[in-house]
């Protein structure tokens, strides 16, 4: 059943109480764009608990919730912090267990974006040309491998992705909730599309989405919640609304590498809300 | 006469490993820049493909993230990251892919997981991207890194891009459709795989570099070849193009 | 290696003359819209015999080619004249073998779709729900089955499909053979990218591509000859330039269901040539 | 009091069986002009969407082919051929498929294929198109067809789309998701699956048609609900807004 309209958009804290659950498997998406801190920011303010955080690449994003000691495991395929360094957070939280100890599910791009399809596909698994000859199956049980019935050609298949909530963040809305994201597009419609409920954050809402060379659009009956946060995606960009704070990003090292220095960036995220 | 700094020769001689016309799949960083360069120089028609679905793209200034603006801004076709990935990498179209890494071995396999063992590395790294299905579907593998002792190894604590795997015939065993690395372009010269053995040896080395500072970088037993070459040293065009590429973002 | 820019533009008879070759694997794609008849009608003049046809939906185009004998195999999931009726030389090939006899491969469109996907994704085959309790299997040997690795759920398997050469219509390429298509976009980009040579037809060369909401581009480098067809996909349509001729579409059946009216159709096809 | 043909009682009775807010997944002919009128009616909310990969389109006038460019001109969303059947039909997400077909059987399995051996037809249809997986993958499916003889068999000469197998629990046992055909729609009346027996059974019958009638052009032993409905005539509304549906490029 087409998920009903006419209540698709609330507040981002209404959405984040409603949708996302302790112990739910969450993937915030966006490829180097669009990425959905302002959701991130306010999960972490609900304390939210023992989620499992999927993402490409975590970013500061996730980083920051893992510090946050939202997550028991995290699901990714690069974790960095693009262009400066280490995500000092993931790393404090792998190496000792700080807030709360951390497992990991680790993929390539490829294996991952498979993944999305798949379950965006209402398909189990997905077959890729991938992980051969790397050490990466023997530490991942969602990577195995499948032979072709016509060819006899074996093949990496890796399991379909369907987290229970998937965040993401667009330019905008129209009133009906119907969503238009535009740029580098990366996972985002698969990661909606793979997951049981949908939330996505935008820079604002239109009477009318114009069409825009390149852009995606979400239709309203397969989201469950359309959120406005406008510069919800900084300190990352939403193409043609702001750039990327590169300033902000670098920053993020110096706040990051410090278990105090990230308290009280955090306890400052919490008063921001109040 | 000019100088120039090892990361400049590394990037330079790079950049003239790209031929005009031929496609390329570009890493961040180093790969980034000497892609770009390439385009300037003598590959006007260089084809620049990110994996955040960026194909053809033409960037007035070097993006500073694989996902920068300024990549959808001038591509010829934006895609999503699975096609990118599927449709266009996998596929076996890509000539060149562009990696580097925190390890290397002999044979050339990449490591950019973790230093030490995976449940308790000594060193986190970043993960797998793009990488292995790069080294793994484009025609050649062109890697840039610094030689360092650290890096050069003769084998890396976790292969997360396969070379030559152990050896010659590896990759065909694997089902790799691509040759794998055909060179490792350095700071202080190019290593290239023994068409025999599959093990990189020192083919070149830049000006002013010796063989001995060279193997003193290497973890392995480092072969010479025959006919070691000596880099030309780069043009002044090479430079001031260099000098005047701008990262987005980033106050000159 | 990508596929040299310089000499991309050509004539159409000259496109067909080099890259389509007797008994090649052969797919003319376009759902509906944007159909390359102007190919088509080269490929009957150029006389290409023992071609094996692959189309989703075989239209007039390939009742043509098959009622001029080109065709040994036509590879296929819903073959008519939509809105109309039957394509009676396709019929009368199956059941009488005029001029020649025809063998059939016969797949559902979600099997096509994804036979295309495959074989523009360099996979061997492709997975999906499907099939499961028709007859198509039994007929059909690029069809079978796998057992995903994760769940032990069995589901279908589907051959990919790589055309020797694959011919579509576009609205307008650039000078160096940059190609932008819109409107119901069908499978012609996985067709294209399936294939070992690609042709496309266009409406026109533009000097330059300017940016058009929905739109595909295909790089000069993934393709083999661009050639100007103006209503080159008549009597189907290309939008934003020309309505599908409905008319046409319903005389066809008359012409087609006669040979006699068929064959002088033929043979004005070939004076109008010269 | 007005009258009526019975091809516009069974799409007005086709309508009135789409809820508003359902996705609905159209095919070209019956099943569209009763999807539009649906949406011009009780159902504005309806969405729709056709194989060739248009989401939410809303078209002024009916199409004539399922690739007609007023169903893009008019969608909100556009897609490849690829992704409508992976991301949008196969995932499960449509509520409604709409289907026709040349034969349906007492299982409502339908043959689009061939009237006769697959090898040696009496007749060739035209296949399968996108029905296979629209049976397979809708959360229902709805059957619109003219009732005849010939038509409505004891068994299918061919399964093209799976109806209810050969009996209770066979679409399980194929791993098919949706609950497939709950109703099939004629110009006569209305039958569907019986819950126990999953046959076919007549639920209701036109207004002025009678239960000999239906049974005369019905290719085996009929059952009959015991409660038996009689479809309330098309409205002066109905009739109007059907009457009013402009095909493209067709005059009027």
């Amino acid at each position: 059943m087409a998920k009903i309209a006419s209540s698709k958009i609330q507040s981002l804290p209404q959405a984040v109480s409603e949708l996302v659950h302790d112990g739910d498997v969450v993937a915030l998406e966006g490829f180097t764009h669009l990425i959905p801190f302002a959701a991130g920011h306010e999960i972490i303010r609900q304390g939210r608990r023992d989620l499992t955080l999927v993402r490409m690449t975590p970013d500061l994003v996730y980083d920051r919730m893992i510090g946050a000691g939202c997550a028991r495991k995290l699901v990714f395929s690069w974790g960095g912090n693009p262009g400066v360094g280490s995500l000092h957070r993931m790393r404090d939280a792998l190496a000792s267990g700080w807030p709360v100890p951390l497992e990991i599910e680790e993929h390539s791009h490829a294996g991952m974006a498979n993944r999305y399809v798949a379950g965006a596909s209402g398909l189990p698994f997905a077959v890729l040309r991938g992980y051969a000859g790397t050490e990466l199956p023997e530490h991942t049980d969602t990577i195995s491998t499948v032979t072709c019935p016509f060819t006899g050609e074996e093949l990496a298949a890796v399991a379909a992705l369907n987290p229970d909530v998937t965040v993401v963040h667009a330019q905008r809305a129209d009133r009906a909730g119907n969503v238009q994201l535009w740029g580098i597009l990366g996972v985002q419609k698969e990661a909606v599309l793979a997951a049981r409920r949908a939330i996505v954050t935008v820079e604002e809402i239109v009477d009318e989405l114009t069409p825009v060379p390149g852009a995606v659009v979400l239709p309203a009956w397969v989201l469950d919640a359309v959120a406005v946060a406008p510069r919800g995606a900084a300190p990352s960009y939403a193409h043609g609304y702001y750039d990327r704070d590169n300033a902000a990003y670098r920053a993020w090292d110096t706040v990051s590498r410090d278990r105090e220095k990230f308290s009280a960036w955090l306890e400052k995220l919490q008063e921001d809300a109040s | 006469m000019s100088t120039w700094t090892a990361d400049e020769m590394m990037t330079v001689a790079a950049s003239r490993s790209l031929r005009d016309g031929q496609v390329c799949f570009v890493g961040i960083g180093l790969p980034s820049t000497a892609a770009n360069l390439a385009r300037r120089l003598h590959a006007p028609g260089l084809v620049l493909v990110y994996e955040s679905g960026t194909i053809g793209t033409e960037p007035d200034e070097l993006p500073l993230s694989i996902g920068d603006g300024i990549l959808a801004d001038s591509a010829l076709s934006l895609v999503g990251v699975p096609e990118i990935f599927n449709y266009w990498l996998q596929s076996g179209r890509i000539d060149v892919g562009f990696l580097s890494g925190a390890q290397i071995d002999r044979f050339a396999n990449i490591n950019t997981t973790v230093i030490g063992e995976y449940d308790e590395p000594s060193v986190r790294l970043p993960g797998s991207g793009g990488a292995p299905e790069i080294a793994a579907s484009c025609r050649e593998v062109i890697v840039v890194m610094r030689q360092r002792l650290r890096a050069f190894v003769s084998q890396v604590d976790f292969v997360t891009s396969v070379g030559h795997g152990s050896g010659p015939g590896d990759r065909g065993r694997l089902g790799l459709r691509g040759a794998g690395p055909v060179r490792v372009i350095t700071d202080l010269g190019v290593l290239e795989p023994d068409p025999e053995s599959a093990e990189l040896v020192l083919t070149a080395v830049h000006p002013d570099v010796t063989v001995e500072q060279v193997r003193s970088e290497t973890g392995w037993e480092l072969e010479i070849s025959a006919d070691l070459r000596i880099t030309a040293p780069p043009t002044e065009q090479e430079l001031s193009t260099l000098r005047g590429l701008r990262t987005v973002g980033v106050a000159s």
